[in-house]
């Protein structure tokens, strides 16, 4: 597939959005000069705060769960859990007299403050399970993102590296691995590497191994621009081993572009998992994951409880368009050309 | 190279990833725990015997090269398989569920189509304006919802809520109108059409956002192209400068942008054909999954990557058709 | 008038006699009664045949096709049934007692799916003795014969030996409605069969099934006014529905029993203190209220109440035994019963249903808080199946699954807690007291109700006590219709559903 | 020469709002253009020639504007401004509209030839096509005539088997048959002016010399009036008739060609001609100009020019000097724009000459080597000749032409 396979060269991110990133100046933006650039524009600044916001949340979500994991061990200590200030718990079913199943958010009637999003229908505080939420979708997007990035990274730099035929046989692997649509390659991964128990770290390695060819493919056509620079030729006429070439030189100078690519990658990554878990490929119940939250939500309560449906839906616009606008951000502030 | 001697060669060239689609499918059907004759009876009770007997008529019993070469000098005549599970050839099934899948795919692309070029090309002539802005928080939107949830939504607000359209299933145009109850061919392709409607808007939104952005950027680079200064130095009216000039030239990503993400959106057909209850290869590829039937996942594998090779082969036809550089074969 | 039909309006709407009916599942495509074993392709079957028996409302078999109640002779190994003289198939053949027959040896001569209801039939001696009296012998007295086999549809022994495979998608019973287009996963047209030989006469002139598989779309449906009628209305829904104006949400019970198993063959749930400890760990009642609401009951024998009705079961004394939410019980009795209580890490699998998984979830996050760690495991149905009948103790420690059957408790008792059927369908692998599995075997082979009834509650007592399973809850069938729909009304025999024609009720169209 | 000028460009003033600040690209120039004259306009990149090109035909791109002076065509007006009742500037009434100049001017009436060939072609488009586009646009001709006209300027500018490569792309044509098609099209059009930006700068110097000797020739046949804007000094002398010398976005020296060369008045016009070999000159070696041309957008004081002037004084920091007429020459004025002719008087004789390596240094510093990557990224955006990224490579390269550069 030679024309195909520089059609796909044209997916890395310049191309994507309009002519690559050129040559001369990326190799000399600074990561520190990218960051002022994207903080100086509105949109990638909110992307960044949107990501940050998010992030935390997670972390915190991460703490808190610790904290109550710990203190959870016996009966008599549950009490003392509750004292934690800040969330329910994202899996407990609150003991009969405690639970209200299905109460509406706050600003409908018969909504409280306590549930400010409701409860869904075990009587768990929705929005406890949402802020839980981001914590699987952003460490699962960071996750199998790293996967992806890190396999990607080794066979698009050998690849590009070495040409000829360890080009030609580990590309047409990797694009092979391309033509099987994400979501169907990911679940059949997923399904028959569990043994039919899907869990999200199935998810996560198989979202990750889908995306191997995304990143090897802008990796090697980086690492084929670079390697014709001067001073590879100069390394290499030096004596200096190959792989310490591609190490220090290579991927180094590969890295801005990658980077964008990453960033708008962790999205889609999200998407994916998201209509994984929505199957019930994903996180398995009672992970608060939002997707799988939509799949309990529509599966059985699309009508009664619209509110089940909606929420983990704007959970996951919101995080997504906050790695989308960052990536823009980043990819706007590395292409000097789509300037406002 | 002629057109079609290019299209047979680029078909052919299609060959060795089919190749390897089917070791991947292969080799991951085949490392699965499980026994596919143990699922077959169900939890019945079998003797050894009976198992056997099933194996040698599925040649399950050979070595897993065997039955590699086996499936593949089955898959060259155009044998996917038997789905054990539903007791018919996986080709047969495929032919009954590719129909829905393609009208679903291809009237999300149309809509995708229709609606971002010329909003992607208003956006880049009005840059910076509030147009531009609306439609780029549209796109933004577009590419961070998932596929199912506007499904969800949909069916929510326009069946169920205002009771317009329909919430589920298809009409399929290439059936009689008797067969789906319909007295005229009127009638019949109406309701194709409402039937349409959401899942094509549900699975078409990704699309219709990333050809937005993309036409977007391609028709701010396009304008700024020196033959379009050129045109308009020579007194060009503004709105064939857009039209024309900057146009072509500027949907030549596009076209590659369409078939690459082919894969994309035949992965959400999966998803947006079991939230509207569409009897396509994506739902029975679920059904598959969830009855774990090896050679009905192996062929829809291999039949989805077929479908995206192809469109990828078409794409690449057109490619050449549109932008007068490309020679069948390479590029200059 | 038949070919009339076609090209009339089958889609939804108050516009002549024609039902749209929306099923859960699209049948598997097996319209051979012979053949067929899903429960989809059953309800096409229901139409398109009638039985030897049919069951009423009240789950009681009345004569269809028999004249009159069945003859036991030969203690219980021979039974002489007369059938109606009038009665003809969709071609015009008379039903003869050659047919009838035919459709009790077919499935064990031919080893269908279904041969395991049959396989006590002796097929030699199973023959018409004249046109309209048939004699069916069996290998040995079977109790169910009377309650369950009776409801025999019965085929068109010269066509379906004429042509198995054609006769399995070309249908020609004796029913109301005969078979009239089918696609696979798609839909099936039935049209209403004008010189239907029985009463009453069916009011539709025509049915078409489709299938929604997700309980979401087939509301989204009859809300949006895309079908005349769903099948099975999750009770979160009911409310809503119910609420809508022009549509009506039906309701009965059903024999539907739905389970919580504990592995007896491996692991700390060997111990009954430890299962008891966990059924007094969470309250049923609550959970079947917050998610079944009115679409099921709690249950505390493994016979669902329906069946517990007709055979006049000392329920109270069962719902009495159950243990109750006791979380100090609980605490204790696991405590003690437990080898290893700070090490146990219970894993519960279930299949991938909402309410099932909401129930492990429940059992999980109340054993959570009594510091144990336990997990949740939703399988695929074809992984379960596997899964659940394995015995190891790494693989489940509790189970929740469901079984539907007739009115007969050894549907339920020898199926789900016989040895025979220990690893093929049923994972508890329950040893039991010395004559517990001989007392179901027993039961089986008897002829007498009677005699049955009281080997089956010493059975259900051990059951209730020892608790290989706990009973869970029972799911009512529900069907949701436009209101324009007449003389609706779930069957409590999930495969008579949609019960379109018979003594009780007889579906319409208000066409105003 | 008839008295009143075809073109009359008067203290023009074109600017580009950027993030960083306000670039003036063409800061007050004026010029005038003669039926049946070349006129040059010449400097380093990034002097604002292309930007007063396309001023001129009122097609400056946002963010760049016309923010003052005046252009007038045959007696119409091109752009002017005047003050308004609240003192503010407003269009001048008698301005061509928009569509006016779509319609009447430009193609019509002022024709352009782009820099580079290779880009101002479409590439989807036949070449020929393209062609009778124009043609029918700009002279009301019918497809099929036009379509002959189109075929008959094709021959005219030496393309071979015109008939057949009508029908031919863009991509198979070379270099030099591209810019005779761009040629075609301006000539095609049967303006009176016609701007001509660097047109033979992307080919290789054979071809540039068949170009230029075809512009010549057909210059003489349809005697049409030239704007020839170009670096090359060599084709200054070979084309044209007058010559301005442009230095950020000013005119430094305006006179006939011959005057220019033989009595160069601007130390910036020497320079530029040391730079490049003469035929008419024997010199041991070039010397290329020192430094590199600071940032419109931030200009040094004074004169421009000073930081890398040889005769730079301290009064060249202070004083930033007008075009002055300094000397006629064959009826035409001589301005120049340098302190140290007498006309100024403001005492550059008495002024202490800068000392090398003093302030040059830091002027050129400050844009140059230490801030490298703004720089650099910043030339995309505001560079003065049409902020494209791709001119950022020519920065660094010396005016002299390096060479025969030829793409394939």
């Amino acid at each position: 597939m030679a024309t195909t396979e520089s059609q796909l060269d044209d997916q890395e991110p310049g191309a994507a959005e309009g002519g690559s990133v050129d040559e001369e100046v990326e190799t000399r933006v600074g990561w520190r000069y990218t960051l002022a650039k994207v903080k100086r524009d509105a949109t990638a600044r909110i992307g960044l705060y949107i990501v940050a916001f998010v992030i935390f949340i997670a972390a915190f979500a991460a703490i808190d769960s610790n904290l109550s994991r710990l203190t959870f061990d016996t009966m008599s200590d549950y009490t003392a859990a509750q004292a934690i200030p800040f969330f329910d718990h994202p899996t407990r079913i609150p003991p009969p007299g405690e639970a209200h199943p299905n109460e509406p958010p706050v600003f409908v009637d018969g909504g409280s403050l306590s549930h400010p999003l409701g409860t869904d229908p075990q009587g768990r505080d929705y929005f406890t399970r949402i802020i839980y939420g981001s914590q699987v979708s952003v460490s699962v997007g960071l996750a199998s993102t790293a996967i992806g990035l890190i396999g990607g990274t080794i066979i698009g730099s050998i690849a590009g590296y070495y040409g000829g035929w360890i080009d030609d046989l580990l590309m047409r692997s990797v694009e092979t691995v391309y033509a099987i649509p994400p979501l169907v390659l990911i679940i059949v991964f997923t399904v028959f590497i569990s043994g039919g128990s899907p869990d999200i770290q199935y998810a996560v390695i198989g979202v990750g191994i889908a995306f191997i060819p995304v990143f090897a493919r802008i990796i090697r056509s980086r690492v084929l621009s670079v390697r014709e620079m001067d001073y590879i030729e100069a390394a290499r006429a030096a004596g200096v081993k190959d792989r310490n070439i591609i190490r220090r030189h290579v991927i180094p100078n590969s890295f801005a572009p990658v980077m964008v690519y990453a960033t708008l990658q962790i999205g889609v990554t999200i998407l994916i998992v998201a209509g994984l878990s929505f199957l019930g490929y994903g996180a398995q119940p009672p992970t608060p994951d939002w997707g799988e939250m939509l799949r309990i939500a529509h599966g059985r309560y699309m009508h009664s409880n619209i509110w089940l449906s909606i929420w983990p839906g704007l959970a996951i616009l919101v995080t997504i368009m906050g790695f989308n606008l960052f990536g823009d951000g980043l990819q706007d502030a590395l292409d000097p050309r789509i300037e406002n | 190279m002629g057109l079609l001697r290019y299209t047979i060669y680029r078909l052919l060239q299609a060959i060795p990833v089919l190749i390897g689609i089917s070791i991947i499918t292969f080799v991951l059907a085949n490392l699965a725990p499980g026994d596919p004759v143990r699922l077959m009876l169900q939890g019945q009770q079998a003797d050894e015997e009976l198992i056997r007997t099933i194996e040698q008529r599925y040649g399950l019993d050979q070595p897993l090269h065997v039955r590699y070469w086996n499936y593949m000098t089955g898959l060259v005549q155009g044998d996917l398989g038997y789905s054990i599970h539903r007791r018919r050839p996986v080709s047969d099934l495929m032919l009954e569920r590719a129909g829905p899948t393609l009208l679903l795919v291809l009237s999300a692309y149309l809509f995708a189509i229709v609606t971002a070029i010329p909003l992607g090309i208003i956006a880049a002539k009005r840059r910076n304006e509030p147009t531009d802005h609306i439609s780029r928080i549209v796109a933004l939107i577009g590419v961070s919802t998932p596929s199912f949830w506007i499904g969800i939504m949909l069916i929510i607000v326009f069946a169920v809520r205002l009771g317009v359209l329909p919430s589920a299933g298809l009409v399929y145009p290439w059936q009689p109108p008797e067969a789906a109850g319909h007295g005229s061919y009127l009638e019949h392709w109406t309701e194709t059409i409402r039937h349409l409607i959401l899942p094509m808007i549900a699975l078409g939104t990704l699309q219709m956002a990333t050809l937005m952005r993309v036409e977007r950027t391609q028709m701010i680079e396009s304008l700024q192209e020196e033959y379009v200064k050129l045109a308009r130095a020579y007194g060009v009216p503004e709105r064939t400068i857009l039209r024309k000039h900057a146009f072509r030239s500027a949907q030549l990503p596009i076209i590659t942008i369409i078939g690459l993400n082919l894969s994309t959106a035949l992965g959400g057909a999966v998803l947006v054909e079991t939230v509207f209850a569409i009897n396509g290869i994506g739902r029975l590829f679920v059904e598959a999954i969830q009855q774990l039937d090896y050679q009905l996942i192996m062929g829809i594998t291999m039949v989805l990557g077929f479908m995206f090779v192809v469109g990828v082969v078409i794409t690449d036809i057109s490619y050449a058709y549109i932008d007068p550089r490309v020679t069948y074969g390479e590029r200059e | 008038m038949v070919a009339g039909c076609i090209g009339g309006d089958n889609g939804a709407g108050p516009d002549g006699q024609h039902l749209l009916y929306t099923q859960e599942v699209n049948p598997e495509g097996d319209f051979d009664p012979i053949v067929s074993n899903d429960a989809y392709s059953a309800q096409i079957i229901h139409q398109v045949y009638d039985g030897l028996y049919e069951y009423d409302y009240d789950l009681e078999l009345q004569p269809k096709l028999a004249a009159g109640e069945p003859e036991e002779e030969e203690d219980g190994e021979r039974y002489i049934i007369e059938i109606v003289d009038d009665a003809e198939f969709h071609n015009g053949d008379p039903v003869t007692a050659e047919d009838v027959a035919h459709s009790f040896t077919a499935p064990v001569e031919e080893d269908t799916d279904n041969r395991p209801e049959y396989d006590f039939i002796d097929v030699d001696g199973t023959e018409a003795i004249d046109e309209h009296t048939v004699q069916i012998d069996l290998e040995h007295p079977y109790g169910p014969f009377e309650t369950l086999t009776v409801a025999t549809y019965v085929v068109n022994e010269s066509v379906r030996t004429d042509d198995p495979d054609d006769y399995n998608t070309n249908p020609v019973g004796s029913g109301p409605f005969t078979f009239d287009d089918w696609t696979s996963d798609e839909f099936v047209e039935l049209e209403a069969w004008d010189d239907y030989w029985g009463d009453p006469q069916p009011e539709l002139e025509s049915v078409r099934f489709e299938a929604a598989e997700d309980d979401a779309g087939r509301v989204s449906q009859i809300l949006a006014g895309d079908t005349d009628a769903i099948a099975t209305v999750p009770p979160e829904d009911w409310d809503q529905i119910d609420g809508e104006e022009g549509i009506d949400v039906h309701r009965t019970e059903s024999p539907s029993y739905m389970y919580v198993a504990f592995n007896c063959n491996e692991g700390e749930t060997t111990d009954p203190e430890v299962r008891r400890g966990i059924a007094h760990a969470f309250s049923m009642s609550e959970f079947v209220d917050a998610n079944l609401g009115d679409g099921g009951t709690p249950i505390a024998s493994p016979i669902p109440p329906i069946v517990n009705e007709i055979w006049d079961f000392p329920t109270d004394d069962w719902d009495e035994a159950t243990p109750d939410y006791d979380p100090d019980e609980a605490e204790e009795l696991l405590e003690s019963g437990l080898d290893d209580p700070d090490d146990w890490n219970p894993t519960i699998i279930v299949p991938p249903d909402d309410v099932r998984i909401a129930l492990g979830e429940l059992i999980a996050s109340r054993l959570d808080e009594l510091g144990y760690d336990a997990e949740v495991q939703s399988l695929d149905f074809a992984t379960l199946t596997d899964t659940y009948i394995s015995g190891d103790a790494d693989d489940y420690e509790m189970y929740i699954l469901g079984w539907t059957g007739g009115p007969d408790p050894d549907v339920y008792l020898y199926n789900l807690f016989h040895e025979d059927n220990a690893g093929v369908t049923q994972g508890h692998f329950y040893e039991g007291s010395d004559d517990f599995h001989d007392t179901i075997s027993e039961a089986r082979q008897t002829a007498d109700q009677d005699e049955r009834r009281e080997m089956y509650i010493d059975v259900i007592d051990e059951i209730v006590e020892e608790l290989p399973a706990m009973a869970a809850y029972s799911e009512h069938n529900t069907i949701a219709t436009q209101d324009y729909v007449t003389d609706m009304q779930p069957h409590p025999n999930v495969s008579y559903n949609p019960e379109l024609v018979s003594d009780d009720n007889n579906v319409g169209i208000d066409e105003e | 020469m008839s008295s009143e000028p075809l073109l009359r460009v008067e203290n023009l003033k074109t600017q580009f709002f950027t993030e960083t600040g306000t670039v003036r690209a063409v800061d007050g120039i004026s010029f005038e253009v003669y039926e049946g004259e070349i006129v040059g306009l010449v400097g380093e990149s990034g002097a604002g020639k292309s930007v007063a090109s396309m001023s001129l035909l009122r097609l400056v791109e946002s963010p760049g504007e016309i923010v003052g002076g005046t252009i007038e065509y045959k007696g119409e007006t091109i752009f002017d401004l005047e003050e308004g009742p609240d003192g503010e500037l407003r269009e001048h009434p008698d301005m061509l509209s928009e569509s006016e100049m779509r319609e009447r001017i430009r193609g019509r009436e002022i024709a352009v030839i782009f820099q580079d060939p290779m880009e101002s072609l479409n590439p989807v488009f036949t070449v020929g096509g393209q062609l009778r586009e124009f043609i029918e646009i700009n002279r009301e001709l019918p497809k099929d005539e036009a379509k002959a006209e189109a075929v008959r300027m094709l021959r005219e500018v030496g393309i071979p088997d015109p008939e057949d490569r009508y029908e031919e792309y863009p991509h198979q044509f070379s270099g030099g048959m591209r810019q005779r098609v761009l040629i075609a099209m301006a000539l095609a059009c049967e303006p009176n002016l016609i701007i001509a930006d660097e047109p033979t700068t992307a080919l290789d110097v054979t071809v540039e010399g068949q170009i230029l000797d075809l512009v010549d020739d057909l210059q003489d046949r349809y005697d049409t009036s030239f704007i020839w804007v170009t670096h090359d000094m060599g084709v200054v002398a070979e084309i044209c008739d007058r010559v301005n010398v442009m230095y950020l976005g000013e005119v430094v020296e305006q006179a006939p060609v011959d005057e220019l060369f033989y009595d160069t008045k601007h130390p910036y016009t020497s320079a530029l001609l040391d730079s490049m070999p003469r035929p008419d000159r024997t010199v041991d070696e070039l010397e290329p100009i020192e430094g590199v041309m600071p940032e419109a957008i931030n200009p040094p004081s004074g004169c421009r020019f000073h930081p890398r002037c040889p005769d730079a004084r301290e009064v060249c920091t202070r004083v930033h000097p007008e075009n002055l007429e300094v000397d006629q020459a064959e009826g035409y004025p001589h301005r120049a724009a340098c302190v140290k002719h007498d006309v100024f008087d403001v005492g550059y004789d008495e002024s202490v000459p800068l000392e090398k390596g003093d302030e040059a240094e830091t002027r050129v510093g400050e844009t140059g080597s230490d801030e490298n990557v703004d720089s650099t990224v910043e030339e995309g955006q505001a560079s003065t000749d049409g902020g494209k990224a791709n001119e950022a490579n020519q920065t660094n390269r010396s005016p002299n032409r390096d060479g025969g550069e030829s793409r394939p």
